[in-house]
């Protein structure tokens, strides 16, 4: 057995290869990235938007800023150069973003829910997701599918999706096909049915859509064996 | 240069001063954020990258008219529900915004500090934050390319905590460096809390030192960056970030919580103390 | 990663391209120019804050067409023959130049690393700079004050020597780090000698690390910054600085020198030994 | 006895305070800052232009970038740094600039001398000087007076002189009144007559020229220790 959250990690890692370099937030991109790392790609480069380069935990970090990703990590800097020399130099490969709504061009809501002025919901805000999601080559969302999440129209556009290579969900994977995110991928014991109806609007379907491999058990002794802090 | 946090605080900020309590995700100047709610300053703009708990402490005691950042909240927990009570009922007062993207607010501390108007930045690429911040257009005159500039920060007090300072108040901070030094430089006048004051400070790895002529005050405020963590003497208080969540629920309880442990202690030792009995208490 | 500066100049310098070789009075890479000279690279356009020996010798011999420069000169000794031979007599080919000020070529390697197409600074104030150099007049959006706007420095290949590598390629360098970090990120390739090539970096004050996926070339060569020095490694080879006024006046006898203890040597060790013995002889 | 340069240099200490931050490049001005700190001003903040803040040389570095400079330092810093947060930020109180030649109103001549297209002596360039003479509260000119570099007509202006305060030459001292250079002080054994022979334009001389105090020997003594290495 294994839970949507270990098969959404699991999905994630499968996609980073070796020496790939990968902007990460904490949860579930930080535990794919860390996996990745202590499987297929043990040359994946974490870079966390904290300053650290090359940070190597080994347990999977609760915040940005713990300590041991700076004992670990090639370099440190400051999050100025991080912004500009690192990110906005073109260096990263794969940038992770998360959002409490998308929509199906993968513009991505992580300000407010409701109007601006008068938010229903105050959401933390774009944080680096508005310059993650422009400068990287490769962005990859990872958030659970709901019909609150998945909408038609998002309340406000923190990021743009023009970049957004694949989404990965609880249900299954999302890639973009000529601008719309399209599902190609469920995971074992989900439906094309359960996927739609967990999405706001009508949401497009691949012709051969794939049932999406299980964890291995490798996979997830690896996973298990890092979520000691994290989980 | 060597004094109290308390002095320093006195001397330093005013009512209605932009005050930047920088720390990101480490050195967090948490006492010094609670020695502007126990002096009650009021109708400040606080700036910060990442506001987080002492932000929300700090908005939910009514100190603060105005909030310019670009991430608010509990890291890996949640919402920040003082900074959602302002914005979203006006509770215990009204909060304006001012909404940036990191890279945006790096870039704008960067410029403050470099004594420039503004810094320049290929970001805020039509989104809706353009509308809700403060960012032109401006285009280089070799290429041609349009960039986004923003407004240099340059805060009337800015606030950090490091590791060290030696007696002459030469300043050493060492880890996750986040925006301290630009916070700093940026700042007309500036306070740093440290852990400890020593006669020398010897160099250290991934270390940088800010000379004392660059800093007005320098306090010692031990274990001064709870709940966060300061590299090297304490970890981050990973359990206190998850029980915010539930003091800072419910106004009343907050408000209790403040009065017990923030208003009713002298300093950063007596509220240490407080805060640990508490959770003796409640283990 | 790990080459020897032969393979690596073959494989990432070609004639005609724009190179950084810098180093601001430390970590020079001389053995990387010297190899610039044995392949005979022409049509170079050089770029570099401080022009020192090592491009005196690069002039002198013919490998370039253009100098993008700050400060030319023989540091505490004078001027730079070949440099003055070229720009005045057009000897052994007119060089053309690009002048800055030290503070908008920094500005300019700035912009480079951080992928923007200009860097902005208050500087070239209404001097004959102005005329000479590439600058631009960029308003603030905000305030309408007029600053200084000048393109970003890209090179096609960024050189400098550091102390040391780990066998993955990850570079350390410490003591005066000069825009030895702008000018690898900002250039297309990058080379780094290193005075020694360790398992681990272990940590150090006031040391910071390009990652190897930041380099193209990493190649030992120790000595590798003579003659100026590698702090930590050796000093400063200050009477070299002085007999250069005297080796680099005379045409021929700078030929006959570069001939004997660059082209008649295939390496920095043998460049090095090759020195130590006219020196020795000269005493 | 003493050299003319130990004059300047010994004038040039005399008017640095302590804890006053000097941007210094190599030579007289770096005696001269040096001096002070081992005398009058042991609290002057060196700063030269290669990183290195706080500096506290044992001996007259050679070149700024002399490794005791970053030994001895409170800060080393990136170039760009420099420039930006410490010069630029306007961290600094007094620039000393050097040039080969001056004119009435302080502006210097540090890039050629002929026509910039057709030079007769290519000079190594104006490095930091521009933003010096610009972003700092008082420049201080030292250089020898003599009617090649005292010069009606720059042949090129590589900074400008409108924060220049003082110019200590080996002949005496020069300040500016209304916006031009003015002799106010001689050194000792040097006459009105020798400055405006040594001026290649109309000398303005104050009213009340003073004599310069001849260095005493505690200067003598301090800056002989100093002189070491550099000289």
């Amino acid at each position: 057995m294994y839970s949507s959250d270990e098969m959404m990690a699991v999905e994630a890692a499968r996609r980073l290869d070796d020496g790939m370099v990968c902007f990460v937030g904490i949860g579930l991109p930080s535990t794919a990235a860390n996996l990745a790392r202590h499987t297929h790609a043990p040359g994946c480069v974490l870079v966390y938007e904290s300053g650290t380069i090359g940070a190597k935990p080994t347990e999977l970090p609760l915040s940005i800023g713990d300590g041991e990703l700076a004992e670990t990590a090639d370099a440190v800097v400051s999050v100025p150069e991080m912004f500009a020399y690192w990110l906005q130099g073109g260096r990263i490969d794969v940038g992770f973003l998360g959002a409490a709504q998308i929509d199906r061009h993968g513009n991505l809501n992580s300000t407010v829910i409701g109007e601006y002025d008068r938010p229903k919901v105050r959401l933390p805000g774009g944080g680096g997701a508005p310059e993650i999601a422009t400068e990287v080559k490769d962005v990859f969302v990872m958030l659970r599918q709901t019909p609150r999440a998945f909408v038609d129209r998002l309340d406000f556009t923190t990021s743009r999706g023009d970049n957004v290579r694949v989404v990965i969900t609880d249900l299954g994977i999302l890639e973009p096909v000529d601008g719309e995110l399209t599902l190609v991928q469920v995971h074992p014991g989900t439906s094309v049915a359960d996927a739609r109806e967990a999405t706001g609007w009508e949401l497009r379907v691949a012709d051969d859509v794939k049932t999406t491999d299980p964890p291995t058990e490798e996979e997830l002794v690896a996973l298990r064996s890092l979520q000691t802090k994290g989980s | 240069m060597l004094t109290s946090l308390r002095e320093a605080v006195e001397d330093l900020v005013r009512d209605g001063d932009t005050v930047a309590l920088e720390g990101f995700t480490h050195l967090i100047p948490g006492a010094a954020g609670h020695e502007l709610i126990r002096q009650e300053r009021h109708g400040l703009t606080l700036i910060r990258m990442t506001p987080d708990i002492v932000y929300d402490q700090l908005i939910g005691m009514g100190c603060a008219r105005k909030l310019v950042f670009s991430w608010g909240g509990n890291p890996g927990v949640g919402s920040l529900h003082r900074l959602r009570d302002a914005v979203e009922h006006g509770r215990p007062a009204p909060l304006e915004l001012e909404e940036h993207s990191h890279a945006g607010m790096a870039a704008a501390y960067q410029a403050g500090a470099s004594n420039l108007p503004f810094g320049v930045l290929r970001g805020y690429r039509s989104n809706d934050l353009v509308a809700r911040t403060r960012v032109a257009p401006i285009q280089c005159p070799f290429t041609g390319e349009e960039l986004a500039a923003v407004p240099a920060l340059r805060p009337d007090v800015g606030i950090i905590h490091a590791q060290r300072a030696d007696r002459r108040g030469n300043v050493q901070l060492w880890g996750i460096l986040g925006v301290q030094k630009e916070t700093v430089l940026a700042s007309a006048r500036s306070i740093v809390t440290v852990e400890e004051i020593v006669d020398e400070l010897d160099p250290r790895p991934g270390a940088i030192v800010l000379p004392s002529w660059t800093v007005d005050a320098v306090a010692l405020a031990p274990g001064g960056a709870h709940p966060s963590y300061a590299h090297g003497y304490y970890e981050r208080d990973n359990d206190f970030y998850v029980a915010w969540d539930e003091i800072s629920r419910d106004r009343d309880r907050f408000q209790q919580w403040m009065q017990r442990h923030v208003l009713d202690t002298a300093d950063v030792e007596e509220y240490r103390a407080s805060v640990a009995r508490s959770t003796v208490a409640a283990v």
